[in-house]
């Protein structure tokens, strides 16, 4: 690094900042919802490169999988569900909230006065209990991507309740849309004529690829940025282009509903299922120090794992395994419940589309 | 603690795990329904978990009154570092509130369910139940601030998409989902916003730790502000007054078994933590003061005359229990805003004994439902005379709802009234007064048209409820007496409860 | 020096892009600058990765490339086909 | 050597965001979605040929050049297909292109496609709605 | 220093906040709010990690101390402030703000899932998602309650 790219990650962070609240006013103004999706998407693509410049590479790699691809398809589907038309604006609508959106402001404003100079490293925030995990992280948990090891680790339940949360909104879209009429989905058309043959090539090409990728990902969340969640959503998009391409019928029958929805189960069950055993070995829930019992500890050669990886980190590396794992299959699973859902439901009436 | 100790019967190696099992309980249970072949299986799995989590509540409750304070380690790692559920006398009884209403509600639903959901999505509504469930006692647990956001949307997630399911009963459940699911977003995500300025005052997400470096540190515009947006956020989960606007539709629209449990837990986990962060994190000062008389008490005020006058005028039975829901709302929040330790308990009592009149109220409603398909005051003319069993049931949660002597209701307002005249608030009192008097008068419409009338259109239909659900419905309104005469038990966990409050009160 | 530069341009490309996006006028114009702004956003990742000594975020550039592409195939689907859930090939109902 | 080396693969980023900035210049200045696609999708993947080749340059033999390769193939096969769906797309929803042999056949047969392609390129804001 | 240079991201994201929230209630359209609602709790997101932000910092993914990489990342910044904020030579931004937004991530598409899901129910049930449209067949619906259903 030179001194350039601190002057460049400046200007960078100002002018990807006015470029995000330049999408926000598209956003608020257009009265077109595609035009929406289209801006929301491009603002968390501009978002992601702002995390990556704030250093956020984690972050950023949640940001481009889940804003930019998944809630753009989810979006898509609803509003192909909904058929809805340009949005209605209505002037008396839009003096209230601005009365009430200045006011917050107001508060904000105001607040924000308060807080450190931005970048301080002698704040609160980056003096306290941030600081300490940069430092006690390789003594206690033993990887270098302090992010994982605090989101897994130090932090484990709230991701555990994070998982749970995703879960929880796989059967809150299957309650609401998992029962409906899947009638006539239609098959996948004759091989004759057909024009798309780029995007199926290149489909083909990629699915793999990307389930590939995706543990490539999940795997090497240790050392660098990724992890469960980035890509358990991964993992879920070659599914879901799959089923863009080759038709959702043909997903389904490899994919089965109940058998993703059971997967996502497993998936819960298993992180919750790590706490237990840390349990009934002594421990205290998810404390993956003693994820094995002290009789299989102690057959553990010192030096097995490498010279960082003594024998007190085994069981949080694997600890931290097994949980990336449950939250990449609740996830992966989850993901593409939620698109079964949204594609799933033929909601249009006979000659309805245009 | 008599009870508890006859009750405590779980081996020391659960105890000493009890305040995680009461979390991870609900949540594995909450899996094992979602895999479950059929409803049934999954109703009894659903009862398994909350009565195993039930009994985790009471062990934990029987640990607090012997140590005050339980710390729980999650991880292994020490509290700023690491999440840590933090347990006093105030949390373990909210624990036991809900863990009960959580049994209760959990063996209602096995009949209640067939009559208002379809058989095919009963997995995964008892397994969305169980995450709610899962999600208000780690609400009521966690001592972590950003921790209890993640419960707060665990529990909410799940809970938008149960109410929504009651569109197959009324329609208007759907609409009045999406508004709880925007009204209950933009207030998880004030809350977050609010933790996220105390964290950058304090560097710190542990409730203890922030509170102590608070104290040394004053307050400044973040620090305010950021106490503010917690409120807020809070508030709008607590039907705060002028944030109550999602509830209203939310619980007549619900299933019964939704709004049973929603109106018992989920406003009274929001008022809890609200209290936590009044109470223990706030520092002490000029601004706690400022906002407690001058901002919390008016809502509350206006809370209670406000929504007792819209339920007096409304003329649904669901619609008017939801209204008063957050009148009474208004009731709790003005006892804790004197911050007297009567005050303080009071308010707590009163959240107590409102949890289960409530719950019995609507459970009883959806009694009826299961027969008739009646909603106004009218359609329930003479209902009593069909189904005698659930309306004394009713008669005895609206009694205590409307204050009547030797219900819980009545020692509920009985000791604000009077903690209210102890600090010389008169002007509580009046509204207390107020607030009292209406809420005799749409109690007294519901129960006049219900056991005086000749049975209308709607109720000749009705038949009594089955066993079923009219057990748990007997277990609720009965509390409400029993707690009405001999309020011993109760009133020494509350006392315990503010007393673990009152030494950092404002 | 040179990659600054290179930063700076591609940021500038960026502003344009969105420009497009804002005014529109058709939705495929937004469309295309939605597409557009990833690659040139997959390019900056790419540079920044070098220009602040830490490379490995390529990870995240490649996973850009990725998504970009099904977010433009379900835009596609969108117009041509009015529905997620039908295969791509020869028009049934041609719209 | 190593700086030679970096000096070549700067300049060459540096002539790659120059044509990336070339083509946001003919995205907004050309007159119709196609000359648009064609611009973009044209300059997005020459620049990006010329971007990663010179980082790829400027790491030399290491995993990361590994990784800027596997991003060049993604590009490469992303870019133009998407570009192809969308042009696709553009014109079988009716969008006539506005310069080329095909407009000027349009415009002999029609007489009056000039308005007709602007009425449709204001109003066609909303189109996420159905008839 | 000026507030609106020491503060910029804070500001921007006050603004940004107040957009959401502008989009959220301006609109009837439901699937608006849900994008509303979307960048409120985007921009919330935004808050946390400028929080996190240490200047001259770098990814909290640890590098080996003393390593020429690790080097070369501490080389244009002034020595005595690496030895003070930085680990093992090293200067790092904080990472519990991105494990928190991480998570609100998740519950940020987890709400958005589920609040379509329930607009869609809507349109099948009343036919539109414009919530003035939608309110007025709920009164109608209200004011049939005491009808029989």
């Amino acid at each position: 690094m030179s001194e350039i790219a601190l002057q460049v990650n400046f200007g960078l962070n100002i002018a990807l900042l006015l470029m995000l609240v330049a999408i926000g006013l598209a956003i608020a103004r257009t009265r077109s919802l595609l035009a929406a999706i289209l801006l929301m998407g491009m603002y968390s693509l501009a978002s992601a490169v702002w995390l990556i410049v704030m250093d956020a590479a984690d972050v950023a790699f949640t940001e481009a999988v889940v804003g930019a691809g998944i809630s753009t398809v989810v979006l898509l589907g609803a509003i192909l569900l909904v058929r809805a038309g340009p949005v209605r604006h209505n002037w008396r609508m839009t003096i209230a909230p601005a009365v009430l959106v200045l006011g917050v402001g107001g508060l904000l404003v105001y607040a924000v006065t308060g807080l450190p100079e931005f970048g301080d490293p002698a704040s609160p925030t980056n003096a306290h209990v941030g600081r300490s995990y940069l430092i006690q992280t390789s003594d206690e948990i033993g990887v270098p991507n302090v992010v994982t090891a605090v989101l897994a680790s130090y932090r484990g339940f709230d991701t555990l309740g994070e998982t749970v949360v995703v879960f929880a909104a796989g059967i809150g879209v299957a309650l609401m849309l998992g029962f409906g009429p899947r009638s006539n989905l239609p098959r996948a058309p004759a091989a004759t004529g057909d024009h798309h043959v780029v995007l199926r090539v290149t489909a083909k090409l990629l699915i793999p690829l990307i389930a590939l990728f995706a543990f490539y990902v999940q795997f090497h969340g240790d050392l660098g940025a990724g992890g469960g969640f980035q890509a358990g959503v991964i993992l879920a998009v070659a599914p879901i282009l799959h089923a863009l391409v080759f038709g959702l019928r043909g997903t389904i029958a490899a994919l089965p509903v109940r058998a993703v929805r059971s997967v996502a189960t497993m998936g819960v069950l298993l992180y919750s299922g790590v706490g237990v055993v840390c349990m009934i070995n002594g421990g205290g829930f998810l404390d993956y120090d003693y994820l094995f019992p002290p009789s299989v500890e102690a057959m553990i050669p010192p030096g097995l794992m490498g010279e960082p990886y003594h024998a007190h980190h085994w069981g949080q590396h694997f600890g931290i395994f097994f949980i990336e794992l449950g939250v990449l299959l609740t996830v992966a699973a989850t993901m593409v419940t939620i698109f079964y859902g949204f594609a799933g439901r033929a909601a249009e009436e006979p000659g309805a589309s245009t | 603690m008599i009870l508890f100790e006859a009750l405590y019967v779980a081996p020391p190696a659960l105890t000493a795990q009890a305040p995680i099992l009461v979390i991870a309980g609900p949540l594995i249970g909450a899996c094992a329904a979602a895999l479950s072949p059929g409803g049934r299986t999954a109703w009894m799995v659903s009862m398994l978990t909350a009565a195993f989590a039930l009994w985790m509540a009471v062990a934990v409750a029987g640990e607090v009154a012997r140590e005050d304070v339980i710390d729980y380690a999650l991880g292994g790692f020490a509290p700023p570092m690491g999440i840590a559920l933090r347990i006093d006398a105030l949390g373990a009884t909210m624990a036991l509130l809900v863990a009960s209403i959580g049994v209760m509600g959990a063996l209602y639903s096995g009949h209640a369910l067939e009559s208002e959901v379809k058989a095919e999505k009963h997995t995964l509504f008892q397994s969305g139940y169980l995450l709610c469930l899962a999600g208000f006692l780690g609400l009521v647990f966690t001592g972590d601030a950003f921790n209890a956001f993640v419960f707060l949307e665990v529990s909410s997630i799940g809970t938008y998409a149960l109410v929504a399911v009651g569109e197959a009963r009324d329609r208007r459940a759907l609409p009045a989902a999406f508004n709880y699911l925007i009204f209950g977003t933009v207030g998880a995500t004030l809350y977050v916003l609010g933790v996220g300025f105390l964290y950058a005052a304090t560097g710190t997400l542990n409730m203890v730790d922030m509170a102590m470096r608070l104290a040394t540190l004053g307050d400044n515009s973040a620090v305010q502000a950021g106490l503010a947006f917690v409120v807020a956020g809070l508030g709008v989960k607590a039907a705060m007054f002028p944030l109550h606007g999602w509830l209203p539709g939310a619980y007549a629209g619900a299933p019964s078994l939704v709004s049973v449990f929603l109106a018992a837990t989920a406003t009274k986990a929001a008022i809890y933590l609200i209290i936590r962060f009044v109470f223990d994190v706030f520092p002490e000062g000029e601004f706690g003061e400022i906002f407690l008389s001058w901002i919390l008490a008016p809502l509350a005020a206006a809370a209670v005359i406000i929504c007792s006058v819209q339920a007096v005028f409304e003329k649904e039975v669901r619609r008017i229990l939801a209204f008063s829901s957050v009148a009474q709302v208004g009731f709790i929040l003005l006892g804790v805003s004197l911050a007297t330790p009567a005050g303080l308990s009071a308010g707590v009592f009163y959240l107590v004994a409102h949890a289960l009149m409530k719950g019995a109220l609507f459970m009883a409603v959806g009694a009826f439902a299961i027969s008739v398909r009646a909603r106004t005051v009218e359609d329930f003319s003479g209902i009593a005379r069909e189904a005698p069993w659930s309306a004394a049931a009713f008669g005895v949660g609206a009694a205590s709802l409307g204050g009547v002597p030797l219900t819980m209701g009545f020692l509920a307002k009985w000791s604000l009234v009077s903690a209210a005249l102890e600090t010389g608030e008169i002007w509580i009192v009046a509204v207390l007064a107020i607030g009292s008097l209406l809420t005799l008068i749409y109690v007294g419409r519901m129960l006049e048209a219900m056991f005086f009338r000749a049975p209308g259109r709607g109720a000749e239909r009705a038949r009594e409820a089955p066993v079923g659900v009219l057990a748990p419905l007997f277990v609720l309104a009965g509390l409400s007496l029993w707690f009405g005469v001999d309020a011993t038990l109760p009133v020494s966990m509350v006392n315990a409860s503010v007393s673990a409050l009152v030494g950092a009160a404002p | 020096m040179l990659l600054a530069a290179g930063v700076a341009g591609l940021v500038v490309a960026m502003t344009m892009m969105i420009w497009r996006a804002i005014v529109g006028p058709s939705q495929y114009d937004r469309m295309l600058a939605a597409n557009s702004l990833g690659t040139k956003i997959v390019l900056l990742i790419a540079v920044i990765g070098y220009l602040s000594g830490r490379p490995a975020f390529l990870d995240i550039a490649i996973v850009y490339a990725l998504i970009n592409f099904v977010t433009t195939i379900a835009l596609m689907k969108f117009f041509r086909y009015r529905t997620l859930s039908r295969p791509l090939g020869p028009e049934a109902k041609d719209g | 050597m190593v700086d030679a080396l970096h000096l070549v693969g700067g300049g060459l980023v540096v002539a790659g965001a120059l044509l990336t900035l070339l083509g946001g210049v003919g995205v907004l200045r050309f007159p119709d979605v196609y000359t648009r696609i064609h611009a973009a999708s044209l300059t997005d993947t020459g620049g990006a040929t010329l971007v990663l080749l010179g980082l790829a340059l400027i790491s030399g033999l290491t995993l990361e050049t590994l990784k800027l390769g596997l991003v060049w193939v993604f590009v490469m096969l992303t870019t133009p297909a998407a570009a192809n769906a969308l042009a696709n797309a553009a014109f079988s929803a009716g969008h006539t292109p506005r310069i080329g042999a095909f407009q000027i056949m349009k415009s002999l047969a029609a007489g009056e496609a000039r308005s007709d392609t602007q009425r449709r390129e204001t109003s066609d804001d909303d189109k996420s709605s159905p008839p | 220093m000026n507030v609106a240079v020491t503060h910029f991201n804070y500001l921007a994201v006050v603004v940004l906040m107040m957009i959401g929230l502008y989009v959220l209630f301006s609109t009837g359209n439901l699937i608006k709010r849900m994008i509303g609602l979307a960048l409120f709790q985007t921009s919330t997101a935004l808050f946390y990690i400028s929080l996190g932000k240490v200047s001259g910092g770098t990814a909290a993914i640890k590098i080996y101390p003393d390593s020429p990489e690790a080097r070369a990342l501490a080389a244009p910044l002034d020595p005595t402030y690496v030895q003070q904020f930085g680990v093992g030579g090293v200067v790092y931004s904080n990472p519990l703000p991105h494990v928190l937004i991480l998570t609100a991530i998740v519950v940020g598409v987890a709400t958005l899932s589920v609040g379509l899901s329930i607009a869609v129910r809507i349109r099948e049930a009343y036919g539109t998602v414009e919530a003035g449209e939608i309110e007025a067949v709920a009164r109608l619906d209200t004011a049939d309650a005491g009808r029989d259903p």
